[in-house]
This record gives structure tokens, C-alpha cells and sequence, in this order.
């Protein structure tokens, strides 16, 4: 992990308050993997914003990413523009893991702002040979980002909560539909993550975490999450922001 | 000789600029930056008789030029901190601060007579004034005579230098540092956060899952300059003072209020290495305002 | 029915926003950007029972997200107030607050007195907390004690209801706040600014002529929003909220916190048009986090 | 007095960190009187920053300001780039009073950031058909500006406090080589018009004032200065900037 100044090569709107970025910097293109995150110093802002990695170019030296303007941090964010630089930790944690079991099916489960880190990691199973299947829950048609990109690795479902696309449900109610698969890769908001883990407690799986952050590296204590009810816990920054399924408490 | 070396009790100090307490860990995430040993001092997160998990999450938030905190103390204990982390630390050339904790006099007596067996550590901090203690450390924290209390107390339990951390959530800053410096504090640390909230729109409730928390940041200094000034005056040991710096004007800003050294807290999260380009930075700015040495400009803005 | 409408002792407040005390002068400069018929309220800078000057300059500084001032309560006196300043005032539909300060109980009850002369002054705000005033004033605010004494005097000589503004400069708010709702106070205002201080390094010496001054600002509103929301559970008289609000959403997170109507202050000196525009934004705000009402909102954020 | 917004149209370095900048906006241009100035809001600064009105282009309808880069407020004003939009409250204060007496001789005494109300001052009254003698002090001969457009008024002096250009003293220092003049004007720090009314007595003149300000409107007592011993006093903000040299004590 560095701390490295990025330039921003573009940036657009691709779906309701939904921004696609691409920022080149060598090292962290060179080094970044599937799951890492990207921890942002948006100026004028006390804590930087933990964003991640959702594609990587490593012959145009280039990280994307997609985030979601919400408060006032990603706002200001949305407004930086073509040449302008940021200052960036990463990349940041530890990314998913990715076996080496060749031929057999991944399912991604992403839900909104959870689909980025999902992108990056089907890339590089399909480049390893896996068949991906992946579903996507959003909230409604115009918060839809990347399904073609996704269907371009394999098969995909699309959910929003208010039916305006795809199937009308959450992405639960669409697992029952998939094929058989070996592993799931899951990252979306708690709730999901929860409804998610419970309905595939007999599949091996992994799942991205997200915490409010101070320092980001591991050093505050503030993204903290029980592994047990013994006072275990793991740093979401540090030891995550990608778990086992059964290794914490959600 | 070094124009930036600074002697305190049981620290002497290559130069004034140190992490602050619980901003910093035990330093080994920050030395994948840079070498500690370019540090004055470190002062390691708070140390608890044992292990302590902390508040539920959220535990930190955003707010105007700064931002809250309720940690709650999570440790590993002060057994652990002393074989996993002093032991770490001990590769370095810095002096160790042990920040201290506790929930009850005994406590951190305990925790003070650990730190005293180690041959590591060269100071205590004696956090007082933690907000976010809800068991009892607060109480110390605002009354003279609980402060005075623990202080005796905890200068009893070991040998090592006593920094007594002053907490801004007070009525009368003065009456709490002239009570620990006549109980035997060595030194003063301020200020710890100042207490606040922030209320989540979305979920109509506090934001932070202990719902109050410790406000830090460039939004306190002002707080922390009026209370070092004026406790500065009516005191004769020596104060390490922190709250919001995050520019070497600020470090001589908080010189000339009076401190003897200073410690960074939250501009470590927006600027992993805030420290060593402190303190590159602070020759020049002594310079630019007519300072040789740090010692030149101790308490130098004091008009009376 | 009007949403935003909120009653309170002597104030029928149109809307819930008011200029705090001392940002607004008495309202003439701003009635040349907008009408000022349109605020929930009016709060008057201080008046004492004679002509005072203030403090010498600076009186004020920049700080993160906020700002310092020592103005020192410059002021024309109570009679031109009411004279000049009133009678001006009266040709606006606007609630009139009296905010009231002085050296002794006997001066504030003189100004008490005078106000409660006049028609036009709906309610009194009791300063007993301004920091920059060396005499007397400031030990009001830090004394539950005298805080309750010059309470009950003012309650006496006037027959106005009666804000108390309480200073955050306190180990215990809440104490200030009951002891002030035993005393007869009306309701709360709160908060006052938190004391800070800067240090100009060219000079060496506090930037401000007065050496402290008051912080306020966006840097500050944590610390007003945990202190509401403590004293909103432990009183059960109306508090009017203030400390760094600069949006609509600021407002609700005041009214969430306990507060039922809001000041603003440094925030005029950004944007003289904040009243009104916070004023205009507000329905939207309140319609966005599913309240219908102003009064729907108080105390919705606490918790417990 | 109204809240504008002004475009940027240009914004130039013209001496030691110094920056001229022309502002576009139809109100400010056609209201403004010389010695007025602009309250700018600076994006993240609680307080505005005052600066004076240094020129009018009537028909191009803008206003050009003059700064120095001091603080943090004035550095970050100097990063903004041509298109971008300021926030100014303005005209702000009472101008110089300009009187009709023209043909007669009118002194300007300018010091460092001082000088740039002075310079509109001297356009007007040369319009007016007076005459224009001007004595500008700077630190160092890297801080002037302007000379040539004062010189295009008149008769013109510069001191530097180091006499690395024009004569090395203090503006008074050169007052007594100045042809007999009916009236004067000055703007600079507080040192100088203590010594330049002093050593004036007995001329009628003007000064402007600095001080640090809270509102900029007259509403928040922050910018006072006595007018005697027993209390009165004027605001600077909205009675001045501009005063009778006689009128308030220094
Ligand atoms: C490991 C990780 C990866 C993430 N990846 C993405 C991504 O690829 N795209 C994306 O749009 N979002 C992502 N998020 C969420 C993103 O960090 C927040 O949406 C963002 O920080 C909100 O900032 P703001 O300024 O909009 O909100 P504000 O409410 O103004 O933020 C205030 C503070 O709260 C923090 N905060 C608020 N919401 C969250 C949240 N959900 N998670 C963590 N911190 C939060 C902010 O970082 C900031 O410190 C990720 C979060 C984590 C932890
Ligand atoms: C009526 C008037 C006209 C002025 N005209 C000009 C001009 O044309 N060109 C120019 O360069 N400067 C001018 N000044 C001075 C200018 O306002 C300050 O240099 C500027 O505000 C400093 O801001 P900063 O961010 O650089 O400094 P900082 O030190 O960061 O400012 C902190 C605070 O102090 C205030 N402040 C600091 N110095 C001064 C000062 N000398 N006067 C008033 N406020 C100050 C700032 O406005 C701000 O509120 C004028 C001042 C006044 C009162
Ligand atoms: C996340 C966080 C954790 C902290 N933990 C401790 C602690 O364990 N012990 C302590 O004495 N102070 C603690 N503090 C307070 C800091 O040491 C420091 O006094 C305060 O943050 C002001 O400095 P700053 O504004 O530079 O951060 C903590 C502060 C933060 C932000
Ligand atoms: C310049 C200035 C003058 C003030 N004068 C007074 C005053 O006369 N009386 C008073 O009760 N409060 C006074 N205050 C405090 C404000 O009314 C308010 O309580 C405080 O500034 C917090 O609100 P804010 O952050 O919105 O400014 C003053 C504040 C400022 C900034
Ligand atoms: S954010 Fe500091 S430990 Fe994870
Ligand atoms: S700056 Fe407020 S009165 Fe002049």
C-alpha cells in the first residue's frame, strides 16, 4: 500500500448519481487485486472515502472505479474533473480470494454500489477460466450500471426492488433460479449480505464488507467487526474488506 | 546541536512532533510508510487492564473540519501491548508514551505498574478524560479532586514520568491542571476530544452506535490553544499539546501557546505522513518567524 | 395549515428559523437583501443598560470551519435599543427577542425591566454566557448557582418569558439547564460559543485584542447537538437550537437533537440571504426524511 | 449592496505574489464608486475576504481587483482559473469622496496592497480635469505594480522600503519633494497613515482602512474604530472604508 497521487483520465455519469472514473497511476494499477479498495482524500473533507477497485487496465496503467454520489464527500468527488489529480491510499486491504479451480461456476451476487468490486474479480476468473454467473440487485432502472459488461462474462440477472427493470425482488429471490455453482462472491449492503449468507450457509463463499473508516489502514480501531462473541474481531481495512461468509458476525 | 530537540521529563526529544494517542496504533501500520525512529516520541493507543473489544460500529463520523470518535478503548490488554507491541517498538530509537486507561483507580494502577516492569517505555499518559468510557473514566475526567486522585495514585503504582491528558469538556481547565500538577503530575497532555453527536437523517438516531463521541480535527485547535495558554500560566510543568494541528504554522502556533512538543491525531487519516513532513517542515517555519530552536519559541506568544 | 408553524413561550413562530444573537445586528442591514418579515423570529444583539463600547480590534478571526470573535457586547444601551432599534423592528411581522446582558444581576434586570416596557419585545434572552465580557458576566454561565440566581431575578422584573442561553463551556449541561428550568426559565437557548483562542504568528501574540474569543460556526455543531440532546431529556421547557447550522438538513438534525426552533449566526456573514433560503428549503427537508411538520420532527433523533 | 456573481475574465500574476483579476457582472460595474470594494466569498472560508474595487469598465461591464496573496484565503482566490465563478457581496462601504473642484491638484499616497483603490480614485478624478500626483510605496522592487498606469495620470513617485527600486524610504519620505497639492488620498497599512496624516495635518484628506471584518454590512460590530475618547465610533465596513483624515483615530 502507497500513498499515490492519481490523474483522473475520465469521468462520467453512468446510470442515477452513479460516477465511472478511470485514474491512472502505475503502482496501484500494477498491484492492485480483485477486492482491494482505493481509500480517497476528497479536499475538504476530514476522513477519506473508501472506494473500490472496480476495473484495472494494467497496459493503460489505469484503475476504474464507480461510486455512487451520496453524501457530501462523493459529491464533491462527482465534480472533479479530466486532468485533475487525487491523492489516493492503496491499494487498500485484502482482495478476494480466487482459487485456482479452473472450469468451475462462480456466481457474483452484487447489490447497487456492491456490484464495482464484483466487475473486477469476474474479469479475472473468466480470464482464469471459470464460468461466471452474476446477479445484480438495484434499486430501479436508472441505477442499473455495467449489465452488459457483466453479460459479456456470462450469464446475468437483474433484479430492482421496484420491478422498473429486470425482475421486480431482491437478488435472494432469483438464487433458487441459478444453476448449480461451486463458490458465490457476494457484496452489497448488510442486510443483503445477511439474507444472502443465510439462504447459501452450505456453499463455500466470500463476501466484502463495508465500515465507516478512519485511518484506513488499520491503525484506528473504527472499522472493526466481531468474528465471535469472545471479543475476536477483524479490521474491515486491513484484514477485509473481503471475508470469509462464516468468519464474522454480520 | 539539533534546533529542534526538546527535554521533558523522562522524554528527551529529537524533535517535538509525536502521533497522538489512538491515532496512530502502535505504529506498525505508519512504519510500512517510513521509519519511526524519524519520530520524536510515539504515544501508543490506550492501555487497559485486560483486553477491551470497544463500542458496536459506527464509530466514527465526518463532521466540519474534523470528527467524532467512539472507539471505546479497544485493546489487546496491557499484558499483550507490552510483549506484542512495546517489544516492536523497542526496534526503534523513540521514546514510548504508554497512553493508560481504566475504569477504576485500580486500574490504572494496575496498567501504570505493567508499563514500570518494561524497560521500554519512557513515559505514561494518563488518559483521564476519555469521553467515551462510560464506567467511570469520564468522572476523572472533569473534577479536580478525582483527577488529583488518580494521578497520586498512579505516580505511587510506577517510576515513570506521569503526562496527566486534560479533557476540554471542563469549566475550568486551570483548576484541573493546577490539581494534577499538585498531586505530582510530570507533565500535562492537551486536550483530549471535545464531546459531541452527530443525528443521522436517514435513521432519525445518533449516528455513532454509542451515540456521543470525541471531536477532533482543525475544527478543536482554537479550544486547545486557549486552554494550553492559559494553563500554561498557572503551571510550571511542562505540557504536550495537541488538538487539530495539521501544518507546521500550527506546531508553532501551539509552541507559542505553550507547549513543549506537540502530538497529531486525525490529519494522520488524511495524510499517513503528516509526522515526518512536520517535522521537515517546522526549521523553515522556526526561521521564517525568528526562532533558532523549538526551546526559543516555548510559550512565546504569551502576552501579560 | 402552515408545516412549519411552531409554538413556544410568547413566540408564534411562523417558521422555526431565527437570526441569532449578535450575526444580525438588528436586522436594518439585512432588510436591504430581503424582507424580514419573512424570519420565524428575530433575536436582537445583546443590550446592556447603558452605551458600551467593546473590546478593541481585531474582535474577529477565521478558524476551521468557524470563526472566533470578541466583540465585547458593543452596543448603543437598552433605551436606544428600544428607542431606535424596536420601534424599527416593530414595523415587521416578526417576533422580538430581547437578548440581555450585563456586569451585575441589578443591570441585567434593569435592561429585563425596560424591554418588558415596551409592546413589541416578545421574549427575553438571558446571555449569561457571553465569554468575551471580563466583569462579571461570564461566571453566570459556568455556575448552576448563579445561573438559577440571575434567572429568578430577571424572571421578577419583567413579565417576558424568559430563554436562558447557556454557555457549552461547562463540564455539566445539564445541570446548567435544570438548575436554570428550576429558576423559572421559560425555555432554552442554547448554544453560546465554545471559548478558543488564535495565535497571529507574525506578532507573536493572540490575534484577537481580547485574547479569547467565542467559537462558532459549522466547527462547533457537534458539541451544540450532543448538548441538546442530553439537556432535551432531562427538561421539559422548549430549547431553541444554534451552533454552525448552514443547511436545511443542519436545521432538522437541531430539531431531531431536541431543539424546537433554531438561531443562526456566522452563517449570515456567508450568505445574508441563509434565513430566508433555509426557510424555503425546509418543507422540502422535512418532506425528504417523512416528517410532515416542524413539530413532527422535535426530538425524533433522541433515542433512549 | 447585492450578493453577485461574478465570472472571472481574466487573472494574471503582475507582481511578487500579486494577482490582478477582472470580474464580469453587470451590476457591480455600473454601481461600484471608487474606494468601495467586494466582500468575495472563497470557497471554504467561513469569512469573506475584502478586497477593493481597483478599476470599472463600464462597458465591458467589469471590475478589476488587485491582491496579495497573505493567507490562506488570498492563495486559494489566486488559484482560481478564467470562467470560474466569486461569489462577492458589493459594491460594498463609501467611496472617496471626489469633490468638483477640478484643475485642482490632487496627491495619492499608495502603500503595497493599498494602492489599488487609488488607482480607480485617479482615473476618475483625471476625467474630472485634476491633477494627478501619486506617490506609491512597495517592499521591493519584485512587489510594483501599476506604475505605468499611475504614471499615465501624472507626475509619479515609488519608494521601496529597501531601495531596490525607485528611491529607498517611506512614502512620507518623498511627500516634501511634491508640488503644493490641494487635497489628498491615501490607502496602505496603518504605520503609513499614522505617519502620512501626521505629517499632513494640515491638509484636508482622505484615508481608507483596513480591519478585519465579519459580516461586511454593518451588522456584527467587528470592524470599529473609535472616532474619539468617549465612545463613538464608526464601522469601516459600511461607513468606510473611506474616511475624513480628521475623523477617526488611528
Ligand atoms: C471497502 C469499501 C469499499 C467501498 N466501495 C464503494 C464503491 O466501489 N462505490 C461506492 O459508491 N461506494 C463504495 N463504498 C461506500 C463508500 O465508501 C461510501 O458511499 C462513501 O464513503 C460515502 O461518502 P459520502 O461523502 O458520500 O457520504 P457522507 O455521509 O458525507 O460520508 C461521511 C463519512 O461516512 C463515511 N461513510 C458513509 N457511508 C459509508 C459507507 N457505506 N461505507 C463506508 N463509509 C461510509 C464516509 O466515508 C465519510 O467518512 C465502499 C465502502 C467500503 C468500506
Ligand atoms: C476595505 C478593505 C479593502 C481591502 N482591499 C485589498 C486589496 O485591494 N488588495 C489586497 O490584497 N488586500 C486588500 N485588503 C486586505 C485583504 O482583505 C486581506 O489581505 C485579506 O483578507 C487576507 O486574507 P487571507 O486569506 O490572505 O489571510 P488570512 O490571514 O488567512 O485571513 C484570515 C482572516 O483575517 C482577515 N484579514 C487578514 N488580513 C486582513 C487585512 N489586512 N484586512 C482585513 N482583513 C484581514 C481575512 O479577511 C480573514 O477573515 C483590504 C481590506 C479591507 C478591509
Ligand atoms: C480515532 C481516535 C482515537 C483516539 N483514541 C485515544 C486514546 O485511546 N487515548 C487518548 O488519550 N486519546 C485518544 N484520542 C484523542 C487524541 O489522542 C487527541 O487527543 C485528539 O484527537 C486531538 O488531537 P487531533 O485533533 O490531532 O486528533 C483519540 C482520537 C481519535 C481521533
Ligand atoms: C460576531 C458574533 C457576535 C455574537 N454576539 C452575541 C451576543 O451579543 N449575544 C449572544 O447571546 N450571543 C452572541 N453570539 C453567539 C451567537 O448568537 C450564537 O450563539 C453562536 O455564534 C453559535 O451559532 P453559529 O455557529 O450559528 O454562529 C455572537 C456570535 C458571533 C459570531
Ligand atoms: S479504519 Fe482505522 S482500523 Fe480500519
Ligand atoms: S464587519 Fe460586521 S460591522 Fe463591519
Amino acid at each position: 500500500m502507497k500513498k499515490e497521487t492519481m490523474r483522473i483520465k475520465s469521468t462520467k455519469r453512468i446510470a442515477l448519481d452513479t460516477v465511472e472514473m478511470v485514474l491512472e497511476n502505475n503502482y496501484m494499477s500494477q498491484t492492485a487485486v480483485p477486492g482491494q479498495f482505493l481509500h480517497l482524500l476528497v479536499s475538504g473533507h476530514t476522513l477519506r472515502r473508501p472506494i473500490s477497485i472496480a476495473d484495472v487496465n494494467k497496459t493503460e496503467h489505469t484503475i476504474t472505479i464507480l461510486f455512487k454520489m451520496l453524501g457530501s464527500g462523493t459529491h464533491d468527488l462527482a465534480s472533479y474533473q479530466v486532468g485533475m489529480t487525487i491523492d489516493a491510499l492503496g491499494p487498500s486491504g485484502n482482495g478476494f480470494q480466487l482459487h485456482n479451480d479452473n472450469q468451475s461456476t462462480i456466481l457474483l451476487i452484487g447489490g447497487g454500489i456492491g456490484v464495482p468490486p464484483l466487475y473486477y474479480l469476474g474479469k479475472t476468473l473468466a480470464q482464469l477460466d471459470m464460468h461466471i454467473i452474476s446477479v445484480l440487485g438495484f434499486q430501479t432502472s436508472k441505477s442499473v450500471f455495467y449489465e452488459e459488461k457483466f453479460r459479456a462474462l456470462g450469464e446475468t440477472y437483474i433484479v430492482t426492488d421496484d420491478g422498473s427493470y429486470g425482475d421486480q425482488g431482491f437478488v435472494t429471490d432469483v438464487l433458487h433460479s441459478v444453476e448449480s455453482f461451486d463458490r458465490y462472491y457476494s457484496c452489497g449492503p448488510v442486510p443483503m449480505l445477511q439474507a444472502v449468507t443465510a439462504s447459501l450457509k452450505d456453499k463455500p463463499g466470500y463476501i466484502s464488507l463495508e465500515e465507516r473508516m478512519g485511518c484506513g489502514v488499520g491503525a484506528c480501531f473504527a472499522c472493526v467487526i466481531p468474528t465471535d462473541d469472545a471479543g475476536g474481531y477483524k479490521k474491515i481495512c486491513k484484514d477485509g474488506p473481503v471475508f470469509d461468509a462464516q468468519e464474522v458476525s454480520l | 546541536m539539533n534546533n529542534l530537540a526538546v527535554d521533558l521529563p523522562g522524554l528527551q526529544l529529537k524533535n517535538p512532533i509525536m502521533p497522538a494517542s489512538g491515532c496512530f496504533g502502535f505504529g506498525r501500520e505508519y512504519s510500512e510508510f517510513y521509519d519511526l525512529s524519524k519520530l520524536g516520541a510515539i504515544m501508543m493507543k490506550a492501555a487497559t487492564g485486560s483486553e477491551r473489544f470497544g463500542n458496536a460500529t459506527p464509530r466514527v463520523a465526518e463532521t466540519a473540519s474534523g470528527m467524532l470518535n467512539a472507539i471505546g478503548l479497544q485493546n489487546p490488554g496491557v499484558e499483550s501491548i507490552i510483549e506484542t507491541e512495546v517489544s516492536y517498538l523497542a526496534n526503534y530509537e523513540l521514546p514510548i508514551i504508554a497512553n493508560i486507561a481504566g475504569s477504576s483507580i485500580e486500574e490504572y494502577e494496575k496498567v501504570a505498574a505493567a508499563f514500570n516492569e518494561t524497560d521500554h517505555v519512557h513515559a505514561l499518559e494518563l488518559n483521564i478524560s476519555c469521553p467515551n468510557v462510560k464506567e467511570g473514566g469520564i468522572q476523572f475526567g472533569t473534577d479536580p479532586k478525582m483527577a488529583a486522585n488518580v494521578t497520586e495514585r498512579v505516580k505511587k503504582a510506577s517510576n515513570l514520568p506521569v503526562y496527566v491528558k486534560l479533557s476540554p469538556n471542563v469549566s475550568d481547565i486551570v483548576a484541573m491542571a493546577t490539581a494534577v500538577e499538585a498531586a505530582g503530575a510530570d507533565g500535562l497532555s492537551m486536550i483530549n476530544t471535545l464531546t459531541g453527536m452527530q443525528i443521522h437523517l436517514p435513521s432519525k438516531r445518533p449516528l455513532l452506535a454509542n451515540q456521543t463521541g470525541g471531536l477532533s480535527g482543525a475544527a478543536i485547535k482554537p479550544v486547545a490553544i486557549r486552554m494550553i495558554y492559559e494553563v500554561k500560566q498557572q503551571v510550571s510543568i511542562p505540557i504536550i499539546g495537541m488538538g487539530g494541528i495539521t501544518t507546521s504554522e500550527d506546531v508553532l502556533e501551539f509552541l507559542l501557546a505553550g507547549a513543549s512538543a506537540v502530538a497529531v491525531g486525525t490529519a494522520n487519516f488524511q495524510n499517513p505522513f503528516i509526522c515526518p513532513e512536520l517535522i521537515d517542515a517546522l526549521p523553515h517555519t522556526l526561521k521564517k518567524y525568528g526562532f533558532n530552536t523549538v526551546q526559543d519559541a516555548i510559550g512565546k506568544g504569551i502576552t501579560v
